[in-house]
């Protein structure tokens, strides 16, 4: 099978597809994110084939300054969320709702996200006596 | 590989920029040294001297235009030296304006970020290449999502701050993978090569690999200049970021995403180019779309706000509609029979040089106004401000008037030629003239609709009485840019032929085809 | 500098004055009323300067062989030109004024020709001497009106009144469509902080909202119709012009071409025209029929002039609502002559004829004396517009009277009606009754006042308003049509006279009824001499106009003769049939020119025997004045 | 020479490259054990086996068949997966690493009279011979490692995080940010050496050093006078950017003194506490595999790679040429594992500020300057020579101002504390 | 392999192909699979003792009670060193192609000679930039660990 540019292209859109879908669907800011720099890949990815397409290094180059570019963004946002996760202790963007139309409802999930429950911390015997094992553990044994 | 004009075009580049170097150097200074002295003045000082420093480089060097521009990422033609000026003089306003909510501990960032972020702007313009055209857009970008949550005080401007951040970043991710189809599909970054190849190689047969590049750019800068379906984020970042960021942000996307539209699709310049659409119909109309849509959506939504910001936002929207106008006449004009007066781009540069001074305006006052403890939110909060501040409230009653449109301000001059453009359009179809002059009805019936909530915190201004006691605000650069952007506002509104005289210079109405008209025709 | 430089000079202070008064007033806190009255009367004076050198000039200009039968010489010749440095030689003719705020155009443009510039062009001609010295004139009454009620920030108050004043007067004053609009918006803003400031109730803030958004929705309307104007009538070379002059001549030139060529048997240019006419028509006129008002766009008034000042109730009805009418005149009648023809009487002159019979029942049924005034304005109003649509000689000339006749009688009854709120803080009818005893003085003004507003004989109405109903019976726009629209106007007047008697007896005739005084401090006495000097000064002007109209109509005579003559071709266009010259200046009188121009059908005679009205004319405009203190005598 | 298919012969290298890591891994542990042994004075492992020769093997048995723990708390999919992820990408990294003889890719052809002959005449050569390399001709060879370098750290972390075990989360937070910290004095460093070669692609470099360095005037006079031929190689020019490279590789690898990630004194082995069984064996494998592709790099980007002054060429024939070459650069890379060894029993493990410290405050700037410096050579054409001048300058002086600003290890300049009593005696703590 | 030749304006040099790279894709599988493989076998192996207790299955914490739970907060200069690996190896992404083309005796000399002093030029602005970068993270003590 021979690779030719148009494999190259679908990659890129579906890469580019999934994360705009990601972007779109998902709720917490760091997978958001992660998905608008899968976007940014799939243009890479564009970019770096056309550029062998055309025999020329344009898209090469491009595809440094977007690497570059999205670098930067990654370190913004690293701090952005940094710093909201401290405020707000939620990095979910439904928790960003307090800024939206005067009168407009929060919008709600349907079925709204199950925090873990936490569980107590476990304890180990206390120094000097033996561990008493549990009936299936010695059923095991 | 030793061709001379090649030599010629990549080493004189540098000189196209000296100013924004400038700029971004002198950005790098307060950055560094930043960090070693807090003293707000200090950094004010030495930004505004990087600005003045870099108006005086941009007037005196003469740089050569480059030889070969299909080979040049900076073109020096007149939109971009107009827009360097513009951005040269709007961060020396903004200095002014965000002092009143810088404090010491950022100063220096502050005034850096902001620094780069005119550079970026200035180079937005001058971009001829796909390459310096996303470099600069992201030169702007990025210290704004700094600036955003640098001074965030509480959690409103973070979540503004995020929002903004990531609609951004997705905007970006867009642009470039519609870039990445225009250079696969011409083999070039140069936006001068891609604007040629693609109308004369593919006059006859539409790409759609060109479509859809064009419409998601379309959609990309869509969101720099809050064209509609992508304006949702405007409003709440308007009302959730710190006023004198948002003076910023109104006004820098808007103008690199108009210019940068109108580059990407061949719109500068003396000769008009189009991407393979037909330009009888097609692009005019799908910006016609996007403006009539614009200025409805922005103008209605503005009137049910209660919150002053979030109503600017609304309103900015609604500029950006008027100003789409200039481009729906401009992609139009490789159409046009004779040389119409307004060429679309002028027209847009004149009316974002006046919604630049209203909107900065507008947001200096309401920043001027707003001590820490009791920013000014609600239009109720500005009741009686025409008592207690009269020198303020009549300055943002001018902007507001300008914002209306009425005579003798600013706005109302951009407003005109956008309206005479839009007559003036001339098109071979007699369903898009008519969709022309349906435009300029729209557009004017929108601005009756603006004029609405505008007066509305006129009246709240002076109309009412005041619900508190008068703050004391001490920022008075603040106050002093607020009074020169009215004075500006003003005297461009009575006298407005060097803004449009520069405005004409630096797009000049592309020669079309001759032909008489029908007029003429018919004598 | 000749005499004619100077005047022009003083053309620019007619505009000028007002806005450095506005600016000046305010700083002077307690005195800024005798400040303001004196800056009033000083700019009086330079209007009478101006009335009665340019009264004369254009009095003159009708001996003067001006129009040549060349019809693209079919336009409005302005004098006094600031700016005009042709015009400094002293004969005006073009009035081309260098002065650009705006171009449009790369390319220099030559002088004397018109490129595409938005230009600072004032100029004074017969239709709008007469309403400048009445803008002019009606500043004193309602500074007077207000010297006691306006107590809350004074200076403010006649700052704004000043403004409003240089807008009214710029926008009579502009030979440019951009700077007609942007003086005609400009009024907006001090009506809006007059009302809202100073107005009578809690609803006044709404009431100037209202004022303003109406007013403003329509006037964006007219901008887009006037950009459509400009920019389907380019002249030969292909410019576009914002000159009002040279664009009627490029309408006219461009119609009657198209028209030729419809005779010769291809009609598609002029139907495509008329067709672009009909919609320019409809923008241009949204404003106008909001500022007017006309029938179903009148909904802002009754709130506007109810809330607003006595005081500035006067200038609504007396200056703004002639902005309207003015529009019509200078941009409506010229610019879009065929469809103002074929549209104007049967639709808008439905609407005002509607509106006539309308606002008089509202007048009848209106239970406040300042309602009844405000409704009989609007009555009266939809009458001048119908004269306007006549397009005819005599309508025209008509309305033209009637603007300044209508806003002197009916300023001064509102500036009457400020006598009974200083006094009572109310001019509800059912609480009057029985006044001609308690103020006699005051009665027997009130109701010369009424009277002239009903069209007593000799009053100044009656003349204007025969004239008008003269040219909507005119023959030259025969049918069924003018003659009912002509009735129902008739009819309006018959009803004014019902509405204003009614009104007259209830609060004058009755037994005595008064309602509670406003407060201790107010006047108690009849008219002070204060009083006197406000509306007695505008009663007596009444009374001069409807004895002495013929020095007015003698200097609007060239420009209404021009006008008409659009009309009649408008007609001729309209009807499809040749446009043929009536000339009813005793064409036999003179010998024929010569032919410079054989392509058109007929040279056309000057008339103009009347010379040397001027001289009565400028006495009687002094004795107007009202304070003696005329300009330099000009002649 | 037979010609073999390409798959075939990838499949030879693959399983030679991978059989022979792992082979050399199980006994550089015994290596270390013994030498450490040797180092304190002890006997070391010697009872599987002659000597203890078995003893990797009964390691590995051990780790097979030890019982494994999955502990209860622990994101159980990343749990597994972590080992998996380290070992893999660590493997991975040696795909272009040349361990024996290479040719290099010929250049492109200069447009010419007869380009088309030279091209598949070079071409032709080029195809015939063999590289001991599992991806021969990569350009990106060196960035290619580099890449699968900072993969490692997902490893790390996935195990450190996964384990939800506070030793785990912190050891892994520090080994992530050690190497991502060593990962830019380790890339900067090297720079010198691309820009003298101009090449990223090792084979290139080792041809370079292996008998290149023309058009250098100096080294060609000194050449012929020591007659030693052109074998010059990068250590020679870059004795800085050797020793920084070296550091960092370490640092790269979790070795000491860079080992605080495992730390057992203090994090009880850090990001894989809670591994046990074959798992925990192949965490510990990753180390030693990184260990051997920093010494393969070391060996080929400074020390010449399979070139040992001529003693590759004594044999005309292919085969034993081969064999010396492979010998040559295997022996080489032994022998900086065993300095590595050395270097762990000599310098005691850093602080993690020292640590840090070392890589931003230290490192960093000494690249940069030496990298500054080959940028000016080259521009200017001056002799490679220089660089030994100014990379010896650098190293002595940064040495000095080092010494002068912040004191030495046993002269600190800043202030030292006592803490208050209640804590052992003689414990003092650095004043901030 | 047959690999057909370029001409591009420096010379002939041989066409970009794939299959340089199957062998690392070849090895990339084996590798992965060698890795989950392992794993896979010591997890599925029969023949070894499987004893779970509670006790076994907590953390271990040096025999300590663990106190509260391991994903806790850490400190934010970890945060910082990302952001700084982040910006840093970008720039050195843009070092390698550089250093790579700038002095290397391959491709087209006459482009060096016409532009060698722009690109001289251009990397010292680049690494001034860089040197500005580093000393503002150095000044605003994102270097100061404790």
């Amino acid at each position: 099978m021979t690779i030719t540019l148009w494999h190259f292209l679908a990659v890129a859109a579906a890469l580019f597809g999934i994360g705009l879908v990601g972007f779109l669907t998902r709720r917490n800011l760091i997978t958001m994110f992660l998905c608008a720099e899968m976007m940014l890949q799939g243009v890479a990815i564009n970019f770096v084939a056309f550029a062998r397409y055309h025999g020329n290094l344009d898209g090469q180059v491009f595809v440094m300054f977007i690497l570059a570019v999205a670098a930067c963004e990654a370190g913004i946002a690293l701090a952005l969320f940094v710093s909201l996760w401290r405020r707000q202790r939620s990095l979910d963007v439904t928790d960003l709702q307090d800024l939206r139309e005067l009168g407009t409802p929060l919008a709600m999930d349907a079925d709204p996200l199950v925090r873990p429950v936490e569980e107590p911390d476990p304890t180990l015997t206390p120094a000097g006596a033996r561990p008493q094992p549990t009936a299936e553990e010695v059923a095991r044994v | 590989m030793t061709d001379p004009l090649l030599k010629q075009t990549l080493t004189g580049v540098f000189r196209l920029a000296v100013p924004e170097i400038a700029l971004v150097a002198t950005a790098c200074a307060v950055f560094l040294f930043g960090c070693l002295y807090n003293r707000r003045w200090l950094w004010f000082t030495v930004s505004l001297l990087g600005v003045v420093l870099a108006a005086v480089l941009g007037g005196v060097l003469d740089a050569p235009a480059p030889e070969l521009l299909t080979a040049a990422p900076l073109v020096p033609d007149g939109t971009a030296a107009f827009v360097r000026w513009m951005s040269l003089i709007s961060v020396f306003v903004l200095l002014f304006v965000s002092w009143g909510e810088v404090d010491r501990t950022n100063a220096s960032e502050y005034y850096g970020c902001l620094l780069v972020a005119g550079a970026g702007v200035s180079l937005v313009a001058r971009a001829n290449d796909l390459v310096t055209l996303f470099l600069a857009l992201e030169m702007l970008s990025i210290p704004t999502y700094v600036l955003l949550y640098l001074p965030a005080r509480n959690k409103l401007n973070q979540e503004a701050a995020a929002k903004y951040f990531l609609l951004s970043v997705m905007s970006s991710a867009l642009m470039l993978f519609g870039f990445s189809y225009l250079y696969g599909l011409t083999g070039s970054t140069n936006l001068t090569v891609i604007t040629d190849s693609l109308t004369k190689a593919h006059a006859d047969a539409l790409n759609p690999m060109a479509l859809v590049g064009i419409v998601l750019v379309i959609a990309a800068f869509g969101f720099r200049i809050t064209a509609v379906p992508f304006h949702f984020y405007a409003p709440d970042v308007y009302e959730g970021a710190p006023a004198g960021v948002v003076a910023q942000l109104a006004f820098f996307p808007k103008v690199a995403g108009f210019v940068a539209l109108a580059r990407v699709l061949g719109l500068l310049g003396a000769d008009v180019k189009h991407l393979p659409f037909d330009s009888a119909t097609q692009l005019p109309l799908l910006l016609w779309i996007l403006a009539a849509l614009t200025m409805c959506v922005g103008n209605a939504l503005a009137l049910l706000q209660d919150n002053v910001r979030r109503m600017l936002a609304y309103s900015s929207v609604a500029h950006g509609g008027y100003m789409l106008m200039g481009l729906v006449i401009a992609s139009s004009l490789p159409d046009a029979a004779g040389r119409p007066d307004v060429g679309g781009i002028d027209a847009v540069l004149v009316y974002l040089a006046a919604y630049g001074m209203m909107t900065i305006g507008a947001f200096a006052v309401i920043l001027f106004l707003s001590p820490p403890d009791r920013p000014v939110e609600a239009i109720e909060d500005l009741a009686g401000a025409g008592q207690a501040h009269p020198i303020s409230a009549a300055a943002m009653t001018v902007f507001l008037f300008s914002l209306i449109g009425l005579p003798l301000t600013a706005g109302f001059a951009g407003k005109l030629l956008l309206f005479v453009g839009a007559f003036s359009a001339p098109n071979g179809t007699p369903v898009m003239r008519n969709l022309y002059q349906v435009m300029a009805v729209i557009a004017a019936i929108n601005s009756a609709i603006g004029a609405y909530y505008y007066l509305r915190v006129i009246g709240v201004m002076y109309l009412r009485t005041p619900l508190r006691t008068p703050s004391r605000s001490r920022a008075v650069p603040t106050f002093l840019a607020s009074m020169a952007l009215a004075g500006g506002t003003l005297f461009f509104g009575v006298y407005p032929e060097p803004i449009v005289a520069a405005a004409r210079k630096a797009a000049p109405v592309p020669a079309a085809a001759a032909k008489p008209t029908a007029e003429r025709d018919a004598k | 500098m000749s005499e004619y430089a100077v005047v022009s000079v003083l053309v620019l202070l007619l505009v000028l004055l007002p806005l450095v008064s506005a600016v000046v007033v305010p700083a002077f806190g307690r005195v800024a009323r005798r400040v303001a009255l004196l800056l009033a009367l000083l700019h009086l004076g330079v209007t009478g300067a101006v009335v009665i050198y340019a009264g004369a000039w254009l009095t003159q200009r009708n001996t003067d062989p001006r129009l040549n039968g060349d019809i693209g010489s079919l336009h409005f010749s302005p004098e006094f030109v600031p700016g005009d440095s042709a015009g400094s030689s002293g004969n005006g003719t073009d009035g081309r004024t260098t002065w650009t705020v705006l171009s449009l155009s790369g390319k220099p443009t030559a002088r004397g020709t018109t490129g595409p510039n938005v230009q600072f062009y004032l100029g004074v001609d017969g239709l709008n001497l007469w309403l400048v010295a009445l803008a002019s004139v009606m500043l004193v009454p309602v500074i007077l009106v207000s010297w006691e009620s306006v107590q809350h920030r004074p200076g403010a108050f006649y700052g704004w009144l000043f403004v409003l004043q240089a807008g009214v007067i710029g926008a009579f004053l502009s030979f440019d469509v951009v700077l007609f609009y942007v003086f005609f918006e400009l009024t907006l803003i001090p009506s809006f902080f007059l009302i809202g400031n100073w107005g009578a109730t809690s609803a006044r803030r709404d009431a100037a909202r209202k004022f303003f958004l109406y007013t403003l929705a329509g006037s964006l309307l007219t901008l887009v119709g006037v950009i459509g104007v400009v920019l389907t009538n380019p002249s030969e070379d292909g410019t576009i012009t914002f000159s009002i002059p040279k664009l009627m001549a490029n309408v006219q030139e461009g119609m009657h071409a198209a028209h030729l060529k419809a005779l010769a048997g291809d009609g598609s240019a002029l139907a495509a025209k008329h067709q672009t006419q009909f919609w320019l028509f409809l923008a241009l006129m949204a404003g106008f029929m909001v500022k007017v008002p006309i029938w179903p766009f009148h909904t802002w008034l009754p709130s506007a002039y109810g809330e607003a000042p006595t005081g500035v109730t006067m200038l609504l009805s007396a200056l703004m609502a002639k902005l309207g009418t003015f529009g019509i005149l200078r941009l409506v009648l010229p610019l879009v002559p065929d469809a103002a023809i074929q549209y104007g009487l049967p639709v808008i002159g439905g609407f005002a004829a509607f509106g006539i019979v309308y606002a008089a029942l509202c007048a009848y049924a209106s239970k406040d004396m300042k309602l009844v005034i405000a409704y009989s304005s609007v009555s009266h109003l939809g009458f001048l517009v119908l004269g306007l649509f006549a397009f005819n000689r005599e309508g025209l000339a008509g309305s033209a009277l009637h603007m300044v006749n209508h806003g002197l009688s009916t300023g001064a009854l509102f500036a009457s009606l400020g006598f009974l709120m200083d006094r009572y803080r109310t001019t509800d009818i059912a609480k009057f009754g029985g006044l001609m005893g308690r103020y006699p003085n005051f009665a027997i003004l009130f109701f010369a006042l009424a009277l002239a507003s009903v069209g007593l004989p000799g009053l100044n109405n009656f003349v204007s308003e025969m004239m008008m109903l003269a040219g909507l019976f005119d023959a030259r726009s025969p049918g069924l049509k003018s003659l009912a629209l002509a009735v129902v106007a008739a009819t309006g007047i018959f009803l004014s006279a019902w509405y204003v008697f009614t009104m007259l007896r209830a609060v004058f005739f009755n037994p005595l009824k008064e309602p509670e005084r406003a407060a201790p401090e107010a006047p108690a006495g009849d008219v002070s001499r204060r009083e006197f000097f406000a509306f007695g000064s505008l009663a007596a002007l009444c009374l001069v106009l409807g004895l002495l109209p013929q020095p007015l109509l003698d200097a609007m005579k060239q420009d209404v003769r021009k006008l008409s003559i659009v009309g009649d071709a408008a007609r001729a266009r309209v009807q499809g049939v040749p446009f043929v010259y009536v000339d009813d200046e005793a064409p036999a009188a003179r010998p024929s020119p010569p032919v410079e121009r054989p392509q058109l059908l007929e040279p056309i005679l000057k008339g103009g025997q009347e010379k040397g009205a001027g001289n009565g004319k400028g006495a009687a405009k002094g004795k107007a004045a009202g304070n003696g203190k005329g300009p330099g005598a000009k002649e | 020479m037979p010609t073999l298919d390409p798959l075939v012969i990838t499949a030879i290298l693959i399983v030679g490259l991978i059989g022979g890591v792992l082979g050399v891994c199980g006994y550089l542990t015994l290596g270390e054990r013994k030498i450490s042994a040797w180092m304190q004075d002890r006997v070391g492992p010697n009872r599987v086996g002659p000597g203890g020769l078995l003893q990797p093997l009964a390691d590995g048995g051990k780790f097979f068949l030890k019982e494994e723990v999955i502990p209860d708390h622990v994101d159980k999919v990343f749990y597994l997966l972590a080992p998996a992820v380290a070992v893999g990408t660590a493997l991975l990294a040696l795909a272009v690493v040349p361990f024996g003889q290479t040719t290099p890719q010929p250049d492109a052809v200069v447009a010419g009279p007869g380009a088309v002959a030279t091209f598949e005449a070079q071409q032709k050569a080029y195809q015939e011979s063999v590289n001991f390399a599992i991806a021969p001709g990569l350009d990106i060879g060196v960035l290619y490692i580099f890449a699968l370098g900072s993969l490692a750290v997902y490893g790390v972390i996935l195990a450190g995080w996964s384990a939800n075990n506070k030793y785990s989360l912190l050891g892994a937070l520090r080994s992530s940010a050690q190497i991502v910290s060593y990962e830019i004095p380790l890339g900067m460093s090297v720079l010198g050496v691309f820009l003298i070669v101009g090449s990223l692609n090792p084979e290139k470099i080792i041809a370079w050093q292996a008998g290149a360095s023309s058009g250098d005037a100096v080294l060609g006079q000194l050449a012929a006078s020591l007659s030693i031929g052109n074998n010059w190689w990068l250590v020679l020019f870059q004795p800085l950017a050797f020793l920084l490279f070296l550091a960092s590789g370490y640092a790269e690898s979790s070795r000491l003194p860079f080992d605080l990630p495992e730390a057992e004194q203090e994090l009880v082995g850090g990001y894989h506490t809670e591994y046990s069984s074959l798992k925990l064996g192949l965490m510990l494998l990753t180390e030693y595999v990184h260990l051997v592709t920093g010494s393969f790099m070391v060996a080929v980007l400074f020390l010449g790679g399979w070139s040992f002054f001529g003693l590759e060429a004594v044999s005309s024939n292919v085969i034993v040429t081969a064999v010396l070459k492979l010998l040559i650069l295997v022996s080489k890379m032994v022998a900086l594992c065993v300095f590595a060894q050395f270097v762990r029993w000599t310098i005691p493990r850093f602080r993690f500020d020292q640590l840090m410290n070392l890589a931003w405050k230290v490192m960093i700037p000494l690249a940069l300057l030496n990298l500054l410096a080959v940028i000016f050579v080259k521009q200017f054409g001056w002799s490679l020579l220089v660089l030994t001048g100014v990379n010896v300058v650098l190293f002595f002086g940064a040495g000095v101002l080092g010494a002068r600003t912040s004191g030495t290890v046993t002269n600190p300049k800043r202030k030292v504390v006592k803490l208050p009593p209640g804590l052992p005696a003689g414990v003092t703590y650095a004043g901030r | 392999m047959p690999v057909t030749p370029v001409q591009t304006p420096g010379g002939i040099e041989p066409a970009f192909d794939l299959v340089a790279y199957y062998p690392v894709l070849i090895y990339a599988a084996v590798c992965i699979l060698f890795g989950l493989s392992a794993v896979a076998a010591t997890h599925l192996f029969p023949f070894k003792p499987r004893k779970p207790t509670k006790i076994k299955q907590m953390p271990y914490e040096s025999g300590m009670d663990p106190i509260g739970s391991a994903r806790m907060q850490f400190d934010v200069k970890f945060y910082l060193i990302a952001i700084l690996f982040l910006v840093f190896d970008v720039e050195l992404l843009f070092l390698y192609p550089w250093a790579v083309i700038a002095f290397g005796e391959g491709g087209d000399q006459t482009w060096r000679t016409v532009f060698g002093t722009i690109v001289f030029v251009e990397i010292m602005v680049f690494l001034a930039t860089f040197v500005i970068a580093y000393a503002y993270a150095w000044k605003k003590g994102v270097f100061q660990w404790r």
